[in-house]
């Protein structure tokens, strides 16, 4: 099916008169994804937002429940908050499609399911548009992620020359479709394949990185720059970690979950003073670990999709392609003198 | 390869070599054309690896706090990086004996993605270092900016609602990724404010009240010792107009305690932290 | 030789986020800056039900949440023993009974009871690393029969620092086959009136002749230095390290895996952990 | 930090909520002769006692606006009578500045003021006091000039005394 280029207005105005589509978009001088209003302009040509996706599922801030004293019992109360509504999230690229994966198995498997995604989760409709260009800095083709295609998403759009090709891959997809109908007509548009400019090769990257030891020079060389702020982990569409926090007034209080950072020293600091990551050098290696090596280990998928927004945003051009090149070819290095020792 | 390259290399591995230094702060390039990223050379070996061009954005002076106790460390500096050392000199982060100084004269430094000047380089009046140890180069011709405060003027003269919509939206989208304040030489509190966990003074939420917080508490904490730099402003991944917030509390500064510029020499008497008993009064 | 197995990665299902409400059934002052803290559900239930090692997450209104190990429980109660280093754990000591907080849990894995069953059992504690160890001793001292010759090994800093005085000094020296071994790292009038040693933990340890065995476990809680030490003394005793058991602490948030900050390497503690023989310890910081 | 009931904020029962920082040596002393003088100002003030002007930490200030008081008046020795020789000083060059800045991101110049008053000076007081209340109370609540997000809990809060049913009705429960 081919949805024209002219079609596309009157397609999202008919969608969210039933539900919240987000799009792409220029939002308070900055680009993410926003609710869509007919007259402001889409970013559809934009390579990335600068903020991920993971918003939609996982806010910035997010209230878990409200607590406090019963006025007539004087006993404690707790009541969950679970917010959730249809959402459709349009224009999504590959790299972040992918990333909803790695959220899913981060709060989905393993023992306790995450009530509070999974809530947003299942009414997510996920609509993915192909890469028309990429940036200098998109490296997902090395992650294993094909930028023209994001097999993850509910229905695929592929622009060509005057429209879209659109095809369900689900059956989610399948039921959204007969709403694009009206709006489509039959045939195909060429479509051309777009490719990452940037690669590395990250097909090994966990056995490597498990040959260089904790204490290899690679992580003071690599976190010597870095100067410690949220950046890339706030910027990046996987990073899933959080804090619970509240905001009390009186007797009561909301108990909320909020973005947390595994660079700030604040982060894993105990009670009594101890701190297990003090130094900058093993936050960074955390970091880069966990990304590259222990999210493999534990739920055998990388938690870098290469969508390359760490790499544009970051203050000091700390750079994780970088990273995976010298681990590469340090690896490499200790391999070779192991085998001639 | 320009020339300052080659002499900053030479210089640098010299220094190096005959253990004057411990480590080296300069600028390599980096992955990508035009861009640049710091380097810390650790043996003389690294140095072949710094450049100097026009795309050395990042103010390195923040580094000598993390490497002081390997001793003395090299630093190539440019007026903003000199001032930076003054300032955090003077805040006791380090001695000046701590440091050695290669001065660059800067060129201005221009931004990678469109060539231009960067907007933290356009209203600079120090381009030459105001301290080192040895200049690297032709000092050049200072050029006095237009207007040092151009950046406050630009919202000082709207009403109180625009200039209101402004930082609103501003700090609406403020994420909260600190990086202003990592990047700040005058930020070197151990402990910053928001980290004090315990003490509470400013929720984890992200919303326009405790960003605003943030915001504000922040530029106000560096107001009499920020040295101008606008380092703040290019590292915020957001964007947000925190310039024009520090140019405001220096003007104020400047116009209500009399002219004084941060981090020019090391015993400047900061505007909050004296006091003169001939100050305007307008509380009376 | 008999193997020590650790279940890791245990869910008990329920409600991972949204607390339960729980009455403070009762409090016992333990020493100047140690409660222990009975709770209770509003209808006089026990929360949950928990194995020894296992831990939960108080809250109350007006301050955060924090995790303690469940130090014991009884019909209608589960215990937390909590010193106050915080600011939560300050208010929680103001707290009076009667007083309501939230509780979730339990979360964690918990001390292999099943397998150490017919073992001697070597406990050593330090400090505040008293209550999780108090409740897998305890559960051996309630099954009695079931396990082999008991040796308990306390040291504080000082005997008022000495958690739970009434088990160590009046109850337990009473438990046939049992032997409790106190000491203080500095004496004061009321050690040397007890007759307690004046020493270190872990050079302590290493005078009371105990001999490691196949089938002998050890079961070690304290701060970092202590664990450190007594893991030397332990080797140089001669015990393997896949029979000396620790519970880990790392700041928590969660609790169930899902936030991200207390892992070793691919490990999260609360999920995977707490409880580690030395072995794994070693095998997770290998890899890591 | 000031606990601010959110009901009273309805137009017509609109009063002003108004914190006042006072100098324990001086303005504490002086609101306690108009107190005993039976001089008459505005209810809406609440006062802190502070050991100084100087220990005015603007966080404070800026803290008692997002928390939602209508305005901040910090009062302290004249300068020259400071107990402490130079807090009142230190405070005037802060708080000048602070005054500023506030104006600067948008903040109505009558909402946040400094005076100083000394202890016998209680008619001081008294017209201080009713001429900032008058000066806030022309400018109204807050809340409608000075944008303050929602905070996490303003949904929330009082929802659930109020009615049986309090979390579909705000969550909308999945």
């Amino acid at each position: 099916m081919i949805l024209k280029d002219e079609m596309l207005d009157s397609l999202l105005t008919e969608l969210s008169k039933e539900q919240i589509v987000y799009v792409p978009k220029q939002v308070n001088g900055t680009t993410r994804f926003a609710p869509y209003v007919s007259s402001d302009k889409m970013k559809l040509d934009q390579v990335n937002t600068v903020m991920p996706p993971k918003d939609l599922l996982f806010p910035q801030t997010q209230n878990m429940y409200h607590y406090g004293v019963e006025k007539n019992s004087g006993n404690m109360f707790i009541d969950p908050v679970i917010e959730s509504a249809d959402q459709i999230l349009f224009g999504v690229r590959s790299c972040d499609m992918r990333s909803f994966d790695c959220l899913d198995a981060a709060f989905l498997t393993k023992g306790y399911i995450d009530e509070f995604y999974q809530a947003k989760r299942d009414r997510l409709t996920t609509i993915a548009i192909g890469c028309t260009e990429v940036s200098e800095t998109c490296f997902c083709e090395s992650m294993g992620q094909d930028p023209n295609h994001a097999p993850q998403a509910d229905i695929q759009l592929r622009h060509g020359e005057g429209g879209y090709n659109v095809t369900a891959q689900t059956e989610k997809g399948e039921a959204l479709l007969e709403k694009f109908k009206p709006f489509c007509e039959e045939g195909e548009v060429e479509v051309a394949d777009v490719h990452c400019t940037l690669n590395v090769d990250a097909s090994n990257i966990k056995d490597n990185l498990d040959i260089l030891h904790e204490s290899h020079e690679l992580w003071d060389s690599m976190s010597y720059k870095c100067l410690n702020c949220g950046t890339c982990t706030f910027v990046c569409p996987t990073c899933y970690c959080f804090d619970i926090d509240q905001e009390n007034r009186c007797k009561e209080g909301v108990r909320f979950r909020c973005w947390d950072s595994c660079m700030f020293s604040e982060y894993t600091a105990m009670a009594g003073g101890h701190n297990p990551r003090p130094e900058k050098r093993d936050r960074v290696r955390n970091r880069f670990m966990h990304k590259l090596n222990y999210f493999e280990d534990r739920y055998g998928k990388m938690l870098c999709v290469g969508c390359g927004r760490c790499i544009e945003k970051c203050p000091v051009s700390l750079d994780i392609t970088v990273l995976i090149d010298r681990a590469n070819e340090l690896a490499q290095a200790e391999e070779t003198e192991a085998a001639h020792a | 390869m320009s020339d300052i390259t080659t002499t900053l290399r030479e210089r640098a591995r010299a220094l190096m070599e005959d253990g004057t230094i411990a480590a080296f702060i300069g600028w390599e390039a980096g992955r990508f054309e035009r861009q640049t990223t710091p380097l810390i050379c650790l043996d003389a070996a690294d140095t072949d690896r710094l450049i100097f061009d026009e795309y050395c954005v990042n103010t390195t002076a923040k580094y000598v706090r993390d490497l002081k106790q390997r001793g003395r460390i090299g630093v190539a500096v440019r007026g903003c990086d000199s001032r930076a050392i003054n300032r955090m000199i003077e805040d006791n982060q380090f001695k000046r004996e701590d440091v050695y100084l290669l001065g660059i004269p800067c060129p201005q430094m221009n931004d990678r993605k469109t060539g231009t000047v960067l907007n933290k380089c356009q209203d600079c009046a120090h381009r030459n270092p105001v301290t080192y140890d040895e200049l690297l180069g032709e000092a050049m011709e200072e050029t006095a900016p237009q207007d040092r405060y151009a950046r406050a003027h630009l919202v000082s003269g709207l009403d109180r609602i625009a200039r209101q919509n402004i930082f609103n939206m501003a700090f609406e989208r403020c994420i909260r990724c600190y990086a202003c304040r990592d990047v700040c030489p005058c930020c070197t509190c151990r402990t910053c404010f928001v980290d004090q966990r315990n003490v509470g003074w400013l929720g984890k939420q992200d919303n326009l009240s405790e960003n605003r917080f943030y915001g504000m508490i922040r530029a106000f904490h560096i107001s009499d010792r920020c040295i101008e730099c606008g380092e703040c402003e290019r590292a915020c991944p957001m964007d947000l107009p925190l310039m024009a917030i520090n140019k405001k509390l220096v003007e104020d500064m400047n116009t209500l305690f009399g002219e004084y510029e941060s981090g020019m020499t090391t015993d400047n008497e900061d505007a909050l932290r004296s006091f003169s008993k001939t100050d305007l009064e307008e509380f009376e | 030789m008999p193997e020590i197995e650790i279940a890791h990665g245990c869910a008990n299902g329920g409600e991972p986020f949204i607390p339960q409400v729980c009455r403070i059934k009762e409090i016992i002052p333990e020493t100047h800056d140690v409660k222990t803290f009975r709770l209770t559900t509003l209808d006089g239930k026990r929360p949950f039900d928990s194995k020894p090692g296992q831990f939960g997450l108080l809250s109350f209104i007006s301050e955060g949440e924090c995790v303690f190990v469940i130090s014991g429980f009884g019909e209608d109660y589960i215990q937390f023993t909590v010193k106050k280093v915080g600011r939560v754990t300050t208010r929680l000591h103001q707290m009076e009974v009667g007083e309501q907080v939230g509780v979730r849990g339990p979360f964690g894995n918990w001390f292999p009871y099943e397998s150490c069953k017919g073992m001697d059992m070597l406990f050593i504690a330090g400090g505040i690393g008293m209550p999780p160890v108090r409740s897998f001793a305890q559960y051996c001292i309630d099954h009695r029969e079931d396990y082999g010759h008991i040796d308990y090994v306390y040291s504080a800093s000082t005997y008022a620092d000495l958690v739970c005085k009434e088990d160590l000094f009046e109850n337990w020296p009473k438990v046939p086959d049992m032997n409790v071994y106190v000491s203080v790292y500095h004496a004061s009038e009321e050690s040397e009136k007890k007759g307690l040693t004046e020493s270190y933990t872990a050079p302590f340890l290493e005078t009371l002749g105990i001999e490691a065995s196949e089938n002998r476990a050890a079961v070690v809680c304290g701060g970092p230095s202590l664990y450190r030490t007594c893991s030397e003394s332990l080797k140089k005793l001669g015990f393997a390290d896949d029979h000396v058991v620790t519970t880990l602490e790392m700041r928590m948030k969660c609790g169930v895996g899902k936030c991200g900050r207390c892992n070793i390497g691919s490990h999260f503690i609360c999920l995977d952990g707490p409880v580690f023989t030395r072995a794994e310890i070693a095998q997770m910081y290998t890899t890591a | 930090m000031p606990v601010v009931d959110e009901k009273k904020t309805t137009e017509e029962e609109w009063e002003p909520r108004i914190l006042a920082f006072a100098c324990n040596w001086c303005t504490y002393a002086g609101a306690d002769l108009a107190g005993l003088n039976r001089m008459k100002y505005p209810a809406n003030i609440r006062l802190l006692r502070v050991p100084c002007s100087g220990r005015v930490n603007p966080q404070y200030v800026l803290e008692a606006l997002q928390k939602g008081c209508d305005g901040v008046l910090v009062c302290g020795c004249h300068p020259g009578d400071c107990h402490y020789s130079t807090g009142n000083y230190y405070a005037k060059r802060r708080l000048m500045i602070f005054k500023r800045f506030l104006e600067y991101v948008g903040l109505e110049p009558e909402r946040f003021n400094v005076k100083w008053i000394s202890a016998s000076e209680a008619g001081r007081f008294r017209d201080t006091v009713k001429e900032f209340t008058e000066g806030v109370r022309k400018v109204g609540p807050l809340k409608e000039s000075f944008t303050l997000a929602p905070s996490a809990g303003d949904k929330l809060f009082g929802a659930h005394n109020e009615s049986e049913a309090p979390a579909s009705e705000e969550g909308g429960a999945a």
